[in-house]
């Protein structure tokens, strides 16, 4: 579970994110939503700990014990627009080369083409369409089995059948452990927000 | 040991399939070279003279290449996914080991073009061939963890040598000194402390990026 | 108040000393009473460094902005000390050796150390987030260091110097008592004016910082 | 010769007396602000 405390977050002395608390429990989602600019990202950038925090503290707990700050990205897989890929390499070698960061077996692998039906392409993902480089970020961030999942805007680019795909991971996900998803769709903020993070109340976008 | 090699087989795939930084790095190289040859004609040049020009072409050239590893991860955002998928020092000996393997291929070339075009007359082969081999090592060391510092900055191209330099000067003055000596046919018990220092120097600042790494590989 | 007044009166008996109690050097003549000041410069230019780089050590282990800002004023005192005394260095340089410049491994050390400083600076300018900036250029402050030591102690001892060693007397330039007397109160002199400067800037910061606060 | 030392004597003095005066010209400006911002 997480736990979030009076997180604060400035960049050049500028408060980004300003005293947010959420709390989020196993087999549930949260939803993070607002207008552009509310931090969105910045937060679960901060969740992750791809950040620090300028003040305030994030405590997450697996199985009843609390993660040091090294240990959480081990348990985390993270998908984002700001999340590049590299255009030189195909799909499968994305996929085995995280799969080897990880340590795990290359059954893995043909195992998450198939699941995010891209078995069938051998070129190079710079030739790939935007949809197609988000199911390849969704595979690799799912090598691993991680217990937390962090998506922000993960159906941006996707067709219909990719919605779908979403739908189904964060349906997997949500009986293993967590979901943080930020988005502004309607649709999705209703039907994922059994927790509800509105970061909008604060503007922080305001220059 | 798997990550690692993971790691150094996507940049050499990488690498391979863009030869972004074989490219740039080995015209470079090539155009020095050529204009030293060019600018000195068939003036028989002095063995320390020789040394210093060695020198000056591995490290400009090595500058023109060695950043690119880090700066690729930044530009493309493919950084925060390495940051979450493996500790930082293994990245660090990941672009440790592709730098050197970059770095060794190229002192390769240029000595061999060097010894084509510029012909001097050499009196210890093996000995300048280690040094030179040896000084990529310590050029590569020093440089990995600079460039990923360069990498999060602003003009990117002309920080690198500017940083490097300082931190480089003292094992130039070294290696030169000891190509010198081997241009002239100096034994290995005469370089031995040369060599002592060239080793004891790659191990100092590999040890010291090691410790830093950490806190250089964060956002 | 009291001593910073007494430390001006100090420096000018020392300035005093240097010139008429103690003796010109032998072979060297009056032009020896330089290194009354170009030594105490040289060290407090080294002495800031250490400082400097303490301070980024400090600032990784906890990320401090009041770090970061020791770091980077030590690393301005440090430059204008190191180029005082690179620059009365090669007085002397010119008038025992005939040139202002020729790569002594002395002078080639406190050249490196001034790159050393201006690569920082330089490295500053050109990251614009804060907490980027301080952690860095901390970091390349620690690294830039090992270089240091190196110069310092191992080149000199391979390469033949003429640059006079300045206590132990190997190379030309005797130090009799007179002579340390005020060499040594020369170096509490300075590094007196740079504990003044430090304080300075330490009191100048808090100032801003309140500022900022109101 | 001797005179030559004087004039550089002479120099140093001075250079140090503007120092001098200039910190501490700096170093009661400076507690001025401090007694202001408190």
């Amino acid at each position: 579970m997480l736990e979030v405390s009076n997180l604060t977050k400035c960049y050049n002395g500028r408060p980004v994110l300003e005293d947010v608390c959420c709390c989020v429990s196993p087999g549930q989602s949260m939803v993070v939503a607002g207008p552009n600019g509310c931090g969105k990202s910045t937060f679960l950038r901060l969740v992750a700990g791809l950040a620090r925090p300028t003040a305030g503290e994030i405590r997450w707990e697996l199985d009843g014990q609390v993660l040091a700050k090294g240990e959480v990205a081990d348990h985390l897989g993270f998908v984002s627009p700001e999340l590049g890929l590299y255009d030189h390499l195909t799909a499968r070698e994305h996929l085995s080369f995280f799969a080897d960061l990880w340590g795990l077996e290359q059954s893995r692998v043909d195992e998450l083409l198939n699941f995010v039906q891209l078995a069938q392409y051998e070129t190079l993902v710079g030739q790939y369409s935007s949809g197609m480089r988000q199911r390849v970020k969704l595979a690799c961030a799912l090598v691993h089995n991680p217990e937390i999942l962090i998506l922000d805007e993960p159906c941006s680019n996707l067709d219909q059948e990719g919605i779908v795909l979403v739908d189904r991971i964060i349906q997997q996900q949500l009986a293993r452990g967590l979901v943080l998803l930020a988005t502004n769709d309607a649709g999705e903020v209703a039907r994922y927000k059994e927790v509800l993070l509105s970061l909008d109340e604060k503007a922080a976008g305001t220059d | 040991m798997r990550r690692l090699l993971a790691l150094i087989k996507k940049d050499l795939t990488d690498e391979f399939r863009t030869r972004y930084a074989i490219n740039s790095l080995l015209l470079f190289a090539v155009i020095a070279l050529v204009m030293v040859s060019f600018a000195t004609g068939m003036a028989g040049l002095s063995a320390s003279l020789h040394a210093a020009l060695l020198w000056i072409i591995l490290f400009f050239s090595a500058m023109s290449g060695m950043g690119r590893s880090f700066a690729k991860e930044q530009e493309k955002n493919t950084a925060p996914a390495l940051r979450l998928a493996a500790p930082p020092e293994i990245i660090f000996w990941g672009k440790l080991c592709f730098n050197t393997i970059l770095m060794l291929a190229l002192a390769v070339l240029v000595l061999l073009m060097y010894i084509f075009l510029l012909n001097p007359s050499i009196g210890n082969l093996p000995l300048l061939v280690l040094l030179v081999l040896l000084g990529s090592v310590c050029l590569a060391g020093a440089s990995t963890i600079l460039a990923a510092i360069v990498s999060m900055a602003a003009n990117q191209g002309t920080l690198l040598p500017i940083l490097s330099l300082p931190v480089l000067l003292p094992f130039f003055l070294v290696v030169i000194n000891a190509t010198q000596t081997a241009f002239q046919g100096a034994g290995f018990s005469q370089a031995a402390g040369s060599l002592l220092f060239l080793v004891s120097y790659a191990v100092v600042i590999i040890t010291v990026s090691l410790l830093l790494f950490r806190h250089v590989w964060q956002d | 108040m009291l001593w910073k007044i007494m430390l001006g009166i100090y420096i000018l008996i020392v300035t005093v000393a240097a010139f008429v109690y103690a003796p010109g050097a032998a072979g060297l003549g009056d032009l020896s009473r330089i290194i009354y000041f170009h030594v105490p410069l040289a060290w407090v230019g080294v002495l800031a460094y250490l400082v400097s780089m303490l301070n980024s050590i400090r600032y990784l282990k906890k990320p401090d902005r009041d770090f970061d800002f020791r770091a980077v004023f030590n690393a301005e005192v440090g430059l204008v000390f190191t180029i005082l005394a690179t620059v009365t260095g090669a007085i002397f340089a010119r008038h025992t050796w005939g040139v202002y410049w020729n790569w002594d491994p002395r002078q080639t050390s406190i050249f490196i150390l001034m790159l050393i400083y201006a690569a920082y600076f330089v490295l500053r300018s050109s990251i614009s987030e804060e907490e980027n900036r301080a952690r860095l250029s901390a970091v390349y402050c620690i690294f830039a260091f090992i270089s240091v030591p190196l110069l310092v102690f191992i080149i000199p001892r391979l390469y033949t110097t003429l640059h006079p060693d300045p206590i132990i007397s190997s190379s030309g330039l005797e130090m009799n008592g007179q002579m340390l007397q005020v060499f040594f109160a020369a170096l509490l002199g300075f590094t007196g004016i740079y504990a003044w400067i430090y304080s300075l800037q330490i009191r100048l910061y808090k100032i801003s910082q309140r500022w900022e606060g109101q | 010769m001797m005179s030559d030392l004087y004039i550089v004597l002479t120099v140093c003095m001075i250079s140090w007396l503007g120092i001098f005066f200039y910190l501490l010209r700096l170093d009661r400006r400076i507690a001025r602000w401090e007694k202001k911002v408190k």
